[in-house]
């Protein structure tokens, strides 16, 4: 087999097995901030060893998309995650525009989630559908200005080597990859229902996106969107980290030691974020998305302007 | 000989102008008829021909005989009001009548210039058509828009007799048949008008608008 | 001689017959004898077959060539329906008129065919002053207030602007003063030939008598009112001989002094005049598509639209010409289809009124298809034959030397086409509320036969293109000096 | 140029006659055997028109040979047969479908030979425009189009609401032939031919082929429905019987494309103004288009909203084709040119699916309300699949046909930066962005439509659920073609990719058949396997640890209604909020204030910009103007012999004065 098959296989081995740890590092990270000891960093590992052992219970309005709903939220988040260079490996995916694909393979996967909780019948779910709808819209912009600006600066049209040209020798593009990056982890924090977007812990329906929209849904469905939203989290981890591709290029070792100390610092990060800021009303996260957006153009426009 | 004739036509026309009888339009029908035939008839002193009397004595039968005739017995069925009601005042309408003749007068003498055309005649004539517009446009009872629209023929005819009276006789006498069926289906139309609407004023005969 | 009888003296025979004869029956049959010969003749010599030999006053040149079948033409299935429409019940005032009916069309007809065949401007002045007074009697056929009404109107009007073109005519003898011309007749020909040593201002003079004279014949606005009213109240064949071909009989007088004006220094005057006329018809089609609530009307409206667009041809010339010689044809023969079926309408709603008319396509299925198709066919809609003409109008237009008029006479078409469209389609579709129990099949009848005949007539004529009518209108171009 | 081969012609020609014989089957008295009958026939015709296509040169390797026929009156090159291959084969279904749905109109005892008679001619002009190539036979078959088109939109004469829609069709395709003869008048003018193989202008002669390019725009615009030109086509699309909607939104708007397509080979190459225009109004199309469909509760008005954004999509396509001829850059123009293609061809399959999807619906429940439907997937669970298919694909998500193609257009914009640099890449980012909020808001769009018709539970009681094995198959073919397009793309792109080689490139470039398809094979694949191996093992799962059905989570309420559920307009509003002047989105909530709540209400609607904003005023304008035109409407006669002397005074006036 040839080896960059080999590397694909194990990347995407990789992100199924961590993405748990990675989300339960966040968490972990976030008690401690909040000054409690927190439930243990393989927290998630057992939730979804319990949830695949509960019975499914199926909304009784609900129907046949709401049982497939999350096996394609599954599948096609796999298929995302072989797009991105884990540990700078070249990815199983990889094609002149997969850049385009992976940004619609997500959308496909928000396409099933919001009919699946409209599937239910219940105002909650739609309620929560409606805002991923409208929320989605605005994220999507900004994931064209920062990873896609790249792009079109670079001629690259694949995640891989977008993130392969990535360099260290002009200090106005190092500033723009440090902005950009910035704008990719509002992009994570957005799309991975992360504060101050949306609270994942909450307890109050009417104040939830992601989590009301999988409100009626238990067992092997929810273990699926669990599992996914992990992997979600996961994803956008690597499309962050990435950026510190230009350090493995004199050495792979120093490389990969930066990747996983820039992911655990990420979990930092989150948690960081998570404890300090609460979440906006829901009125104003399209300003604060717009204000990504908005830093994505202004960073390009420097960047263009100042070459 | 012509001109004192045109000069006659246009007395005639101030007269029309300032009238209020409805008589008195037919009867200077008549007296214009009776100028026009002797104009026609001027020719013929010098040199007589019986083929060429046949148009002077047709006119003289269509325009002072038949038509006034026939306007007349008109205005007695119909039992018209003698007086007109006039839109403009008289002593408006005069002076707007004076004051187009002098601009026709001027411009034809200024336009006799360049082409040789006997001016009074010519100026006349045109001026019986512009009044004889006039006074349709001024005046209310349908019968005096005929009468308008027979001034202005014989304007016409004064005008043709000092352009050119070259058109050949049975155009001519074409031209006069056309006029007096014109003037007979007014009539029987006035006729049908009065039945029917119960008046003979320009004003009831409003009913075909968008 | 045997041309002029049949197509002057027999109609005037038949005529006097008609009027003596009380009975309708063989009234019909003469007419419709006649109409057939005279058709038959004029298409004979419009396919130069025969070469028709004309007395004094009289003579067949290549405008009056074409301008003669139409006319036969549209007379020939007018009189073809007259009797099923006489036949139709009226008023019981009205019934002592329909003996007088058939006397007056042949009169019409003699009248016409004098006035397009004339080669002389008095001949042509007397003859079109004939089938004014022939038409004014048969406005008044309904013997309803409204026709009364029209019937002045129409009479008074045209009789001031025909007088007013005698003027032209007399001036345009002052013209020929001090000229070779001076003191003779007045023949198209001797005019034509010498037209460059008339006098230009009394040339001038004449072309604007003659063509607003002529104006309230052939409905250029702002003359047109006499004319609107008349065909909207005259009955349906009447109203489709009026937009047929009477108002064509008119037009041939201004395209007759136009031809004189043609070769000398006042053309462009005389041009920018037609352009005004045309346009101030389009506009004023316009203006009352937007508000006119009365079919008849708007089919009148329409004339005034077409017959602008026919003169705007005459007056930008060129390739633009050519399709206005093509759109008298066309529209001649849409005009007869239009007042047909809208005749049909009337018979059964009793209402000239937009409001009354509702649901025809229902009731009426059969007329208010082919209403609706000689809509489409007036409009300019393939493949009938006025897409074609105005093609070429249109194209003229815009490679004249004022090509901004396109712009206008679009804008002008466009809204007339939209708000006839909306009130033909408000008469058709619209529910009433009043609901008729039972609907009575429309039978077919003659006039649909013969609305059908004639549309595929004009879409025949066009598809097909005849080289005979193309060299025919090649000819009036040429006769004209239009530069293609 | 050559003649075409004798079977090919033959074919054709037998293709047409078949396709016109299938009118002659109309005088059936019968309705049900007429309809049947012709319908039959008509697609027998078609399924014959589309062999001869599909035996021409577009689908082997050899490359594309113009053909003429008929004296050169008709002539097939690349660019007709891709349009005659995508209104034969959306045309099939269409008539398919109509067999079961005009069923429903001769069990009302309402004649539909008149219907049948107009589609037929639609579809028949249809075919010949893009074939013509003779600029009379051009504009004849384009009006014939235009009318027959009318006359079957307003079938359903009597409602006041078919009336009015289909006038602003109607009065709009006037509009645009009036446009179409200058810009057939210039080119004959300019060359001395009618004939569209003689028409080879250049932009640096002057004034005249800018004048023709910019109406061209206008023109084709109107009948493809570019905004701002748009306005008719959310009126006229709903009111329409949904066969024709179908056809309408599908194929009939292609003309237009088709129409720009063809000017472009007229005139090419193009400087890169064009370029941008046609950018510019594409996305201005694509976004206001698809924001004003979330606007909508008519589902059949939603749709045609979308066709305006997916017009504005192709148009995204073609505007940077026209940008690679300016700078003579082959990749590009393939790619612009390639992506505008397909997607021709993919709106023409997803949009008539979603339209007959919308036509079943709406024969079962009688409204086109969406908000008076819900909960279908229960009783129509096969119709509400297809109908997913059709929406995943509309909104350009993987793993279907619209994803192809707006793939290939996003493509075309890297190229172009790539090759263009300087300001470029930040201009085409913008542009990138813009497609995808596209994107974005057609997910929001159509997640709104899927839900709220046929997921959740029923607003309004059906009982039986009638849809007839035509329906399936018509549903069935387009939803195919949506899937093999998406999973299989080569042989699609394959011709387009010839299509663009004969007549619109300058230069050869496999930029379109060099993007690695059969990874998207795989993804896809993997995809759909990945799916159902999950699910053999969810399935298994469940047996083990148990599943049944309960009430959802009412926050402990336990009596939950399908007036409960969330609403179309409540689903949208958020969004529609946004841009609330351009839609002019108004909304009305009523919250009744006591302590205990009654009933609480929420209204939305939105009203086309264009039409409420500019064409109603403007033609309210234009008729105050005109009614102010007293003085030309007097009675008096006194008035019209005052007319006379007046003009006559007048053009005395201008004798005077004329030099």
């Amino acid at each position: 087999m040839d080896l960059e098959i080999l590397q694909g296989i194990i990347s995407i081995i990789i992100i199924l097995g961590v993405a748990p740890l990675f989300a339960g590092m966040v968490n972990k990270q976030k008690a401690v901030l909040t000054g409690r000891v927190g439930a243990p960093i393989l927290q998630p590992y057992y939730e979804l060893q319990r949830l695949i052992k509960k019975e499914t219970i199926n909304a009784s309005g609900s129907s046949f998309i709401s049982r497939i709903s999350p096996l394609i939220n599954l599948v096609t988040l796999i298929i995302a995650a072989a797009m991105l260079p884990v540990g700078f490996w070249k990815p199983l995916i990889s094609f002149d525009g997969d850049i385009i694909l992976f940004a619609y393979i997500l959308g496909l996967v928000r396409f099933f989630q919001i009919l699946a909780a409209m599937d239910i019948g219940s105002s909650f779910e739609g309620m929560g559908a409606a805002r991923e709808a409208t929320f989605a819209l605005f994220a999507e912009p900004i994931f064209f200005f920062t990873i896609g600006s790249i792009s079109f600066i670079s001629g690259f049209t694949s995640l891989y080597d977008i993130y392969h040209s990535i360099q260290l020798t002009n200090i106005s593009y190092e500033v723009f990859i440090i902005i950009c990056s910035i704008s990719v982890f509002m992009l994570a924090v957005t799309e991975c229902s992360r504060m101050p977007v949306d609270d994942p812990n909450t307890h109050l329906e009417l104040t939830m996106i992601h989590e009301v929209m999988i409100l009626d849904n238990s067992g092997i469905d929810l273990f699926l969107y669990q599992y996914s939203s992990y992997v979600k989290l996961f994803i956008y981890a690597i499309l962050e980290v990435s950026f510190f591709y230009p350090f493995s290029k004199q050495s792979y070792l120093i490389g990969i030691i930066i990747f996983i100390t820039g992911a655990i610092a990420l979990t930092f990060l989150l948690g960081v974020v998570e404890t300090i800021t609460s979440r906006y009303r829901m009125k104003n996260i399209p300003q604060y998305l717009l204000f990504a957006t908005a830093i994505g153009i202004l960073n390009l426009l420097i960047y263009t302007f100042t070459k | 000989m012509e001109n004192v004739l045109s000069i006659l036509f246009c007395l005639s026309l101030f007269y029309v102008s300032v009238t209020s009888r409805v008589k008195a339009y037919v009867t200077v029908l008549r007296v214009q008829g009776i100028i026009l035939s002797v104009l026609l008839m001027i020719p013929f002193i010098y040199k007589f021909s019986i083929f060429g009397i046949i148009l002077p004595a047709t006119l003289l039968l269509v325009k002072v005989y038949l038509i006034p005739r026939y306007i007349n017995k008109v205005i007695l069925d119909l039992d018209i009001k003698r007086r007109i009601e006039p839109t403009i005042q008289q002593m408006v309408f005069l002076p707007i009548v004076i004051a187009t003749m002098v601009i026709i007068f001027l411009a034809s003498s200024i336009l006799s210039k360049s082409t040789e055309l006997d001016v009074i005649p010519f100026a006349s004539g045109f001026s019986a058509i512009v009044i004889g517009i006039y006074i349709i446009m001024s005046r209310k009872k349908l019968i005096v828009h005929v009468c308008g629209f027979l001034i202005m023929e014989n304007g016409i005819f004064l005008f043709g007799t000092a352009v050119a009276s070259e058109l050949p006789m049975m155009i001519e006498l074409g031209t006069l048949l056309d006029i007096f069926v014109v003037v007979f289906l007014m009539g029987i139309a006035l006729n049908k008008i009065s039945s029917t609407f119960e008046g003979f004023e320009v004003t009831h005969l409003g009913r075909l608008k968008d | 001689m045997f041309e002029f009888s049949i197509f002057i003296l027999l109609p005037l025979v038949t005529a006097g017959f008609c009027y003596f004869i009380k009975d309708l029956r063989p009234q019909y049959g003469a007419s419709i004898i006649v109409a057939l010969l005279h058709l038959g003749l004029s298409l004979l010599v419009f396919l130069g077959i025969h070469h028709a030999q004309l007395p004094t006053f009289f003579s067949v040149d290549s405008s009056s060539k074409l301008f003669l079948p139409i006319l036969s033409n549209v007379y020939f299935w007018v009189v073809l329906v007259s009797y099923s429409y006489l036949r139709r019940p009226i008023t019981p005032k009205a019934e002592e008129g329909k003996k007088y009916y058939f006397a007056l069309v042949n009169f019409y007809l003699a009248a016409n065919s004098a006035a397009m065949l004339s080669s002389h401007f008095g001949m042509y002045w007397v003859a079109s002053e004939a089938t004014t007074l022939s038409v004014a009697p048969l406005i008044y056929f309904y013997r309803s207030e409204e026709s009364l009404e029209a019937m002045w109107k129409y009479l008074f009007l045209v009789s001031v602007g025909i007088a007013f073109a005698f003027i032209g005519i007399l001036l345009l003898t002052l013209s020929a003063k001090g000229t070779v011309l001076e003191g003779q007749q007045l023949f198209f020909r001797d005019f034509i030939r010498n037209a460059t040593k008339l006098n230009p201002i009394w040339l001038k003079a004449s072309f604007i008598f003659i063509f607003v004279g002529l104006s309230t014949k052939i409905g250029i606005a702002p003359m047109h009112s006499g004319d609107i009213d008349a065909t909207s109240n005259a009955p349906s064949p009447i109203a489709a001989l009026m937009s047929g071909s009477l108002r064509l009989t008119a037009f041939l007088g201004v395209m007759r002094i136009f031809q004189i004006i043609h070769p000398t220094s006042s053309y462009e005057f005389a041009r920018t005049l037609i352009i005004i006329g045309a346009i101030l018809s389009l506009f004023v089609a316009f203006v009352f598509m937007f508000k006119v609530n009365n079919y008849k009307r708007m089919l009148a409206y329409s004339s005034v639209e077409h017959l602008g667009l026919i003169s705007l041809g005459l007056g930008v010339g060129g390739l633009a010409f050519v399709g206005a010689m093509y759109h008298a044809v066309y529209n001649s023969i849409a005009k007869v289809v239009l007042f047909m079926m809208a005749g049909n309408i009337h018979g059964h709603y009793k209402s000239r009124e937009v409001e009354k008319v509702r649901s025809a396509l229902n009731i009426l299925p059969k007329t208010g298809w082919l209403f609706l198709i000689a809509y489409l066919a007036i409009s300019g809609i393939p493949p009938f034959g006025i897409f074609f003409s105005e093609i070429k109008i249109f194209e003229g237009i815009l490679f004249s030397d004022r090509p901004y008029l396109l712009g206008l006479v679009m804008f002008f078409m466009l809204f007339i086409f939209i708000n006839m469209g909306k009130i033909i389609f408000t008469m058709l579709y619209q529910k009433s509320e009043l609901e008729p129990q039972t609907i009575n099949e429309e039978k077919f009848e003659l006039n649909h036969l013969v609305v059908i005949i004639l549309l595929v007539m004009v879409t025949i004529i066009a598809v097909s293109s005849p080289e005979i009518l193309y060299r025919n209108i090649m000819n009036i171009a040429k006769d004209y000096g239009m530069s293609l | 140029m050559k003649e075409l081969s004798d079977t090919g012609n033959v074919l054709l020609i037998a293709a047409f006659a078949i396709q016109l014989l299938s009118i002659v089957f109309l005088s059936f008295k019968n309705e049900r055997k007429a309809l049947f009958t012709s319908n039959i026939t008509m697609l027998v015709g078609l399924t014959l028109g589309l062999i001869s296509t599909l035996s021409s040169t577009l689908f082997s390797s050899a490359e594309i040979t113009s053909v003429s026929i008929f004296s050169g009156l008709i002539r097939l090159d690349g660019l007709s047969l891709y349009f005659l291959f995508v209104i034969q084969l959306v045309a099939i279904p269409t008539t398919i479908y109509s067999i079961s749905y005009l069923r429903h109109y001769v069990e009302q005892k309402r004649s539909v030979k008149s219907f049948i008679t107009f589609y037929i001619i639609l579809l028949i002009s249809t075919q010949f425009i893009v074939i013509a190539n003779q600029a009379i036979l051009f504009l004849v078959s384009w009006e014939v189009m235009s009318i027959s088109a009318y006359f079957a939109i307003v079938y359903e004469k009597e409602s006041e609401e078919v009336q009015t829609g289909s006038f602003y069709y109607f009065a709009a395709s006037h509009v645009l032939i009036f446009i179409l003869y200058i810009i057939f008048f210039l080119f004959h003018h300019e060359t001395g031919s009618w004939f569209f193989s003689d028409y080879h202008l250049s932009f640096s002669s002057g004034l005249m082929v800018p004048v023709i390019f910019i109406l061209s725009i206008i023109g084709f615009g109107i009948k493809a429905g570019f905004m701002p030109f748009h306005f008719w086509l959310p009126q006229a699309h709903p009111i329409a019987p949904t066969v024709l909607s179908a056809f309408l939104s599908g194929v009939l708007l292609k003309t237009g494309i088709y129409g720009i397509l063809r000017i472009y080979q007229f005139i090419k190459p193009m400087p890169e103004w064009c370029g941008w225009f046609v950018l510019v109004i594409s996305v201005i199309s694509a976004i206001l288009g698809v924001w004003y469909a979330l606007a909508q509760h008519d589902i059949k008005r939603l749709l045609a909203y979308h066709s305006v954004e997916n017009i504005g999509i192709i148009g995204i396509g073609i505007g940077i084709g026209f940008i690679g001829s300016a700078n003579n850059l082959p990749a590009v123009e393939v790619l612009g040119f390639g992506g505008a293609l397909l997607h021709t061809l993919n709106h023409a399959i997803f949009k008539s699916l979603l339209f007959i999807g919308s036509g079943v619906v709406y024969q079962n429940l009688g409204t086109r309300n969406i908000e008076l439907m819900g909960g279908l997937v229960h009783p129509a669970k096969y119709i509400a699949i297809l109908f997913l298919i059709g929406s995943v694909a509309i909104s350009g998500i993987p793993p279907f046909n619209g994803f192809i193609s707006e793939f290939i257009i996003y493509m075309g914009f890297f190229k172009t930066a790539n090759e263009l640099k300087n300001y470029y890449p930040i201009l085409m980012l913008m542009f990138v962005v813009g497609l995808a909020f596209v994107g974005g808001l057609a997910v929001a769009c159509f997640t709104k439509v899927n839900s709220i018709i046929f997921l959740g539970s029923e607003r309004s009681e059906v009982k039986h659920f009638h849809t007839s094995v035509y329906d399936y198959i018509s549903l069935g073919i387009l939803a195919l073609l949506c899937i093999s397009i998406g999973f299989y793309p080569q042989p699609f792109v394959g011709v387009v990719n010839k299509v663009i080689a004969n007549g619109f490139t300058t230069g050869a470039s496999s930029a379109l058949v060099d993007i690695d398809w059969l990874y998207f094979t795989m993804i896809f694949s993997s995809i759909a396997l990945g799916v159902f191996v999950l699910y053999l093992i969810k399935i298994k799962l469940e047996k083990k640890y148990g599943r049944r059905n309960s009430a959802a989570w009412g926050c402990g309420y336990e009596n939950l209604t399908p007036r409960m559920q969330y609403t179309a307009s409540s689903f949208a509003d958020e969004l529609n909020t946004i841009p609330k002047a351009i839609l002019d989105y108004h909304k009305k909530v009523e919250v009744s204030e006591n302590a205990f709540p009654l009933q609480s209400k929420f209204k939305s609607h939105s009203k086309d910009f264009v039409d409420s904003k500019i064409v109603l005023p403007a033609f309210n304008v234009l008729r105050a103007l005109v009614a102010k035109i007293e003085f030309l409407s007097q009675t008096d006669i006194r008035y019209y012999i005052g007319f006379i002397l007046i003009i006559i005074a007048i053009y005395s006036m201008i004798a005077f004065l004329w030099t």
